[in-house]
């Protein structure tokens, strides 16, 4: 008999627990509803800023994300995701994802914008874990640095020139950090051989 | 501090139910006000939750933003509870204010998302994580499960404004020293267009990048509540 | 254990404190010897700053600023600051570093012998946390007294010496800093030791490092310090370096590392900081290990060039476990 | 004799310095003596009374340590149990008959008539020291007990004979089988006269000058390489100026009225032969400047600070005149200088962290038990705390709560068994009341006889109810 009303006692409190869920389970499925548009706006807004941080405003159709490829890159055995941009259906940029394995500490993330007439339409960093007030110079909002690439390609400067101005490059360097602008500036270069072997996926 | 909420319990509840006795006591929503501010500050005196407020509060925005969030969390949890007070079984109590407040914490965070994206973005694992921040809980166990609703309204009003102070005080002297600002990128918050900081040093300002950094919170979070003793030693 | 000790040798911390100094004197004359007034200009900086700070952390404190001043542990402090630091830095960098180990690590922490961190590696480590740039501009060759006086204190007080108008090009990593990127880069170890080797350590910062040492072992012999913390970092820094050598295909050049940045003013000024480090001759090793294998590991795989401080005050922060450990190894042994 | 350095070495302690004296010294007799014959002795003399040198002023008794008259004279006031006697130069002695000593019993009591005390420092009663052990070892302690010390040196330097005289009175009395003497190494005097006097079967060891190897425990480790204390290995342990009283006493049957003592001064070491109860300023003459007013008794490391006034007792074994400067207390820099020299291997600067406050269970785990207060940590430390007495008094408060905890406990069992008495009477007599119950409701009495049972009981009532009413009617008026 004791059991019993135990059983019941236990149940009550299943009932309840089981209430208190459902109601905010409910509140909760309202609110998603309610903000899934929004929030998937928000998001598509963000990838198309970043995109187009490294293009200039006038040459693309809107939206940036649409035309999303992977490709496998054979000197990195690994696949970039690359963005093909279109103005009035035809193809006039990409953006290709990039990876700086050997940064001073840890790999840097970035995007690497490609004009069709083969010249860096601009670079962003977006993931990196470079010494604070160092080797953070990377960033757009922290130095005008990475805008140094804006109209380089491969051709101009020369390839022996893709480098730090201390090892007789083009690029400057940063006071005490010299890692950082070399890594980043390697990746680029990598890129753009990158690119330069699909290319005429996107152009035909 | 248990304790200090069963007080605050059974004083509010007095000045409630006589009048006469009220008017020998101070005015216990002012008492309320005033603990959760300053008295019984979660961050400088309970000393709860300073995994997310040493964290993300290295400008005042950050600090700004997790603090209304928090401080939403806490009123919201405060008055869930204390509505629904009559069904909390003493066995199941705790599953039910974890199910409130991670409820309320997705809901604020789907909301952020929404509204505020930017700043969502910028506090990251920090929003979801407010469900562990113990101040909110302690809250729910110790006042709002036994006072009436605006009391519980009020003091979880207190209690978040108390944690989100702090963080935008810890928030702001970071920015101001490390970076030289002052809420700087309020628009992130709000959705406007940008809005110049409160206070600018100048571009030529060299911060020290060490407030900014997780080390200079630890040392300026332990001065603040330095002075926090300060003032209250000298109220006392 | 047989130290029996003569009754008759008058110890007092003013006295320690003056035998560092004294010991100190030579790795500061090797590296003004090679790098110049700068050197001199940043003890004074911070000695004076340190001075000023520990007088007014003693008002504060409601003390009398002149007794504080009487035990040298401030002017020790300030003159390893000065030490860490590189030539020819902006003034306020020296002043900032003794204000953060006067005011942050010792007095909030209640004054000599209360301060749980190395004040000399809190205040370093504050400003090369926030000022990483202007930390990392060294001498790249030794001027020697070329630079003059009057140069130097344009260059500490304005910034840049006008009459050498290459600054740029004068100014760069240490060897230790070169090692790294080289490593990094992976560069091959002969390519590396090219570049950073010396005679027998890292080229330039092997003869303060010398120095360092000698002044190191005649305070060994003054009995001021004891051998256990030195033999345990440099012990196991070694072992660490040799370790890698053996099983990790990154280069690395051992006598850089041994002979090179604050190794030496580490394990015999740094680390034996008596405050700071653990309080029996158990735990010593075992505070010494710990920081010479942070050492190797904030090198190695760490963001800042040279390890030193943040070895030091991290393993400062094991130093209470290391106590606790001590008397239960203690307990052990006796039961 | 068997002569050798033994190797073993304590660990940590202080070196020693050698310094020159000359030979033992008389003073000039005293004018007045004041004894002071401790809280317990009854005094068998009184004011008025004229008493010989030697002669007893208390009752011998074996719990405490009898006191005999150090010169002869007038007994001029008795204060406090403390004696005073107004001199009459001549010096005369009291004669105690030649004992018979066949036994240790009665050594125990000849030896307890005499007043013979331990002389190293510590002053323990030398009859209630034989009683408590029958030893195999007899360690005869050569070694001084403190660096600025030079009494027993000075002793066996001049009357080694006499020493090893007592050193067989001892032997006799105690019953030991073997005897080892402890000397340190730098005494290179006395160690010569002890080799000219020693028998063969005597082992003279020569320790280490360190200090604190004078201290029982310790020597007889440097001496046996044995650890553990002297009790645990069967030996008992005399100084050698005991062991000269004891000669003294049995050969020519005079009781302890003198004693050796070092005077320490900045420029000069010399060693008196001092009456017993000699206030320190009648020493004048022996000192080379005016006596201070505070001077240090007991040695450099152990002593204590006493007043020009004080009056020599048995104990006394040093004077030193050479105060410690005052230096300002600084806070502790962790040095390690302190764990370094301590002999036991503690760590008294983390023990010194827990004494402010006293977190009795640190300093239990750090074993404070141990301390030997021997202050070497106070020499060595740069920061000049004064740890030995931070020790003692922590020793003393930990003392405390130990005995308070075991009051406690006690009342707390004290409390739980009348706890316990006071249920069990309580369950027995619930067992008889309910038995009884039983026996009422088991039927057998049927519900008539209940009924008579009642009426009787009110009836009961009834006759007393007036009586009751009467009283308080009484009582209200």
């Amino acid at each position: 008999m004791h059991s019993n009303k135990r059983f019941i006692e236990s149940n009550k409190h299943g009932v309840v627990l089981a209430c208190f869920a459902v109601v905010v389970a409910t509140a909760l499925a309202f609110t998603q509803h309610l903000t899934k548009d929004r929030i998937h706006t928000n998001q598509v807004v963000r990838i198309q800023n970043s995109l187009a941080e490294v293009l200039p405003d006038d040459r693309y159709d809107l939206p940036l994300d649409k035309q999303k490829i992977e490709l496998p890159d054979s000197t990195s055995n690994k696949n970039r995701t690359i963005y093909v941009i279109s103005k009035n259906t035809v193809p006039v940029a990409v953006i290709i994802s990039a990876v700086a394995e050997n940064g001073y500490s840890g790999s840097i993330e970035m995007l690497v914008g490609i004009l069709a007439d083969d010249t860096v339409s601009g670079v962003r960093i977006t993931k990196h874990a470079e010494t604070p007030g160092l080797g953070d110079a990377i960033e757009a909002q922290k130095s005008d640095w990475i805008k140094s690439f804006d109209g380089k390609s491969l051709a101009a400067p020369t390839e022996s020139r893709w480098t730090v101005k201390k090892q007789n490059g083009d690029f400057d360097q940063f006071t005490g950090a010299t890692i950082t602008p070399r890594a980043v500036i390697h990746e680029v270069k990598n890129t753009l051989i990158f690119y330069q072997s699909v290319r005429q996926q996107f152009y035909q | 501090m248990e304790e200090t909420g069963n007080t605050i319990a059974a004083a509010s509840t007095d000045a409630a139910t006589s009048i006469k006795t009220s008017t020998v006591k101070p005015n216990p929503w002012k008492t309320l006000l005033l603990n959760g501010l300053w008295h019984n500050n979660p961050a400088t005196v309970q000393l709860l939750g300073l995994c997310p407020l040493l964290a993300v509060s290295n400008s005042a925005i950050n600090g700004l933003g997790l603090g209304i969030a928090t401080a939403v969390t806490v009123l919201l949890s405060n008055v869930f509870v204390s509505a629904t007070k009559s069904y909390l079984l003493p066995e199941i109590r705790i599953p039910v204010y974890v199910i409130i407040i991670s409820g309320i914490v997705t809901l604020v965070g789907l909301l952020m998302n929404a509204y505020a994206h930017d700043i969502y973005l910028r506090l990251g694992i920090f929003i979801p994580l407010i469900i562990t921040n113990c101040a909110i809980l302690a809250r729910a166990e110790s006042f709002a499960s036994r006072n009436p609703v605006i009391d519980s309204a009020i003091d979880g009003l207190a209690t978040g404004a108390g944690f989100a102070a702090v963080l935008i005080v810890l928030g702001a002297v970071r920015e101001l020293i490390g970076h030289g600002t002052v809420m700087a990128d309020l628009h992130l918050l709000l959705g406007t267009d940008p809005i110049p900081p409160l206070i600018n040093l100048g571009e030529n300002f060299k911060g020290l990048l060490v407030a900014i950094l997780p080390p200079g919170a630890f040392v300026l979070f332990g001065l603040l509540l330095a002075l926090k003793n300060l003032c209250s030693s000298d109220q006392r | 254990m047989d130290t029996a000790l003569n009754i008759h040798n008058p110890s007092s911390v003013a006295r320690t404190m003056q035998l560092v100094l004294f010991a100190l004197i030579p790795g500061t004359l090797v590296y003004c010897y090679l790098f110049g007034w700068g050197v001199l200009i940043n003890i004074a900086l911070a000695v004076f700053s340190a001075a000023l700070f520990e007088a007014l952390s003693q008002h504060l404190r409601k003390r009398s600023p002149a007794t504080a001043l009487a035990d040298y542990s401030a002017v020790v402090t300030a003159v390893l600051i000065a030490l860490c630091l590189p030539p020819l830095i902006p003034w306020w960098i020296p002043v900032l570093a003794s204000g953060f180990a006067m005011l942050l690590a010792k007095h909030c922490f209640g004054g000599i012998g209360n301060n749980l961190f190395n004040p000399a590696m809190v205040g370093y480590a504050m400003v090369l946390i926030s000022f990483p740039t202007e930390l990392s501009v060294w001498l790249q060759q030794p001027t020697g007294l070329s630079i003059s006086f009057i140069e130097s204190l344009h260059a500490v007080f304005h910034g840049g010496v006008p009459a050498i108008p290459q600054w740029d090009a004068l100014t760069g990593a240490t060897a230790l800093d070169q090692h790294r990127t080289m490593a990094l880069e992976k560069a091959s170890l002969s390519a590396i030791n090219q570049q950073t080797v010396g005679f027998f350590g890292a080229s330039y910062s092997e003869w303060t490092n010398l120095a360092y040492l000698a002044g190191g072992l005649w305070l060994l012999h003054k009995k001021t310090i004891n051998w256990h913390i030195p033999v345990s970092v440099l012990v196991t820094l070694l072992a660490a370096l040799l370790f890698h050598k053996l099983f990790s295909s990154q280069p690395l050049s051992v006598p850089v590392n041994l002979f090179g940045g604050a190794t030496m003013l580490c394990a015999f000024f740094i680390s034996t900081d008596p405050v700071s480090a653990a309080a029996s001759a158990r735990g010593r090793l075992i505070y010494g290990a710990v920081t010479g294998l942070l050492i190797y590991i904030i090198r190695v795989y760490g963001a800042y060039p040279d390890s030193v401080a943040f070895a030091v005050l991290l393993a400062n922060c094991a130093v209470p476990t290391i106590d606790r450990l001590d008397i239960w190894l203690n307990r052990s042994t006796d039961a | 004799m068997i002569f050798y350095k033994k190797q073993n070495r304590i660990r940590g302690g202080l070196q020693f310095e050698t310094r020159d004296f000359g030979n033992i010294e008389t003073p000039p007799l005293p004018d007045a003596v004041n004894i002071d014959c401790g809280n317990e002795a009854e005094i068998t003399v009184s004011p008025g009374q004229q008493v010989l040198t030697g002669q007893p002023l208390t009752k011998p008794d074996n719990n405490v340590i009898t006191s005999h008259a150090s010169v002869s004279g007038v007994i001029t006031s008795i204060d406090k149990q403390v004696v005073s006697i107004k001199s009459d130069r001549q010096d005369t002695r009291f004669q105690f008959a030649k004992p018979v000593l066949n036994s240790s019993s009665d050594y125990q009591a000849y030896f307890c008539k005499m007043g013979l005390i331990g002389m190293g420092g510590a002053g323990f009663p030398v009859h209630q020291k034989i009683k408590s052990i029958t030893p195999d070892t007899l360690l005869i302690n050569a070694a001084e007990c403190d660096p600025a010390i030079y009494c027993d040196e000075a002793l066996i330097q001049e009357r080694a004979a006499e020493i090893v005289k007592g050193i067989h009175i001892a032997l006799h009395a105690t019953g030991a089988k073997n005897c080892i003497i402890g000397i340190e190494d730098n005494k290179t005097k006395a160690i010569e006269q002890l080799q000219k006097h020693l028998p063969v079967n005597i082992e003279l060891v020569q320790i280490p000058s360190i200090y604190p190897s004078g201290a029982e425990q310790s020597l007889f480790y440097l001496c046996t390489g044995k650890s553990g204390t002297l009790k645990d290995n069967k030996a008992i342990c005399f100084n050698v100026a005991t062991c000269y009283a004891m000669h003294q006493a049995v050969d020519f049957c005079r009781p302890l009225t003198t004693r050796i003592l070092s005077i320490v001064q900045n420029n000069s070491v010399r060693n008196i032969e001092a009456r017993i109860g000699t206030s320190l300023l009648t020493l004048q003459p022996m000192f080379d400047q005016p006596l201070p007013e505070k001077v240090i008794c007991g040695g450099k490391m152990m002593g204590v600070t006493v007043n020009k006034n004080h009056c020599i007792n048995k104990t006394t074994n040093s004077i030193l005149t050479t105060e410690k400067p005052a230096q300002q207390i600084l806070p502790c820099i962790r040095c390690g200088a302190c764990e370094e020299i301590c002999p036991e291997n503690l760590m008294p600067q983390q023990l010194y962290w827990h004494t402010s406050p006293i977190n009795t269970d640190q300093l239990q785990d750090l074993t404070l038990h141990n301390c030997i207060e021997c202050a070497c940590c106070d020499a060595v430390c740069p920061s000049h705390i004064p740890l030995a007495a931070l020790f003692n008094a922590a020793k003393s408060q930990l003392e405390d709560e130990k005995n308070a905890y075991q009051k406690a406990e006690l009342a707390k069992s004290r409390y739980e068994k009348r706890l316990n008495r006071l249920n069990s009477q309580a369950t027995r007599q619930r067992k008889q009341l309910d038995s009884k119950t039983a026996q009422l409701s088991d039927g057998k009495n049927s519900d008539a006889e209940k009924k008579a049972l009642i009426a009787k009981a009110l009836n009961r009532k009834k006759s007393k109810t007036p009586a009751t009413d009467k009283s308080r009617n009484n009582r209200s008026l």
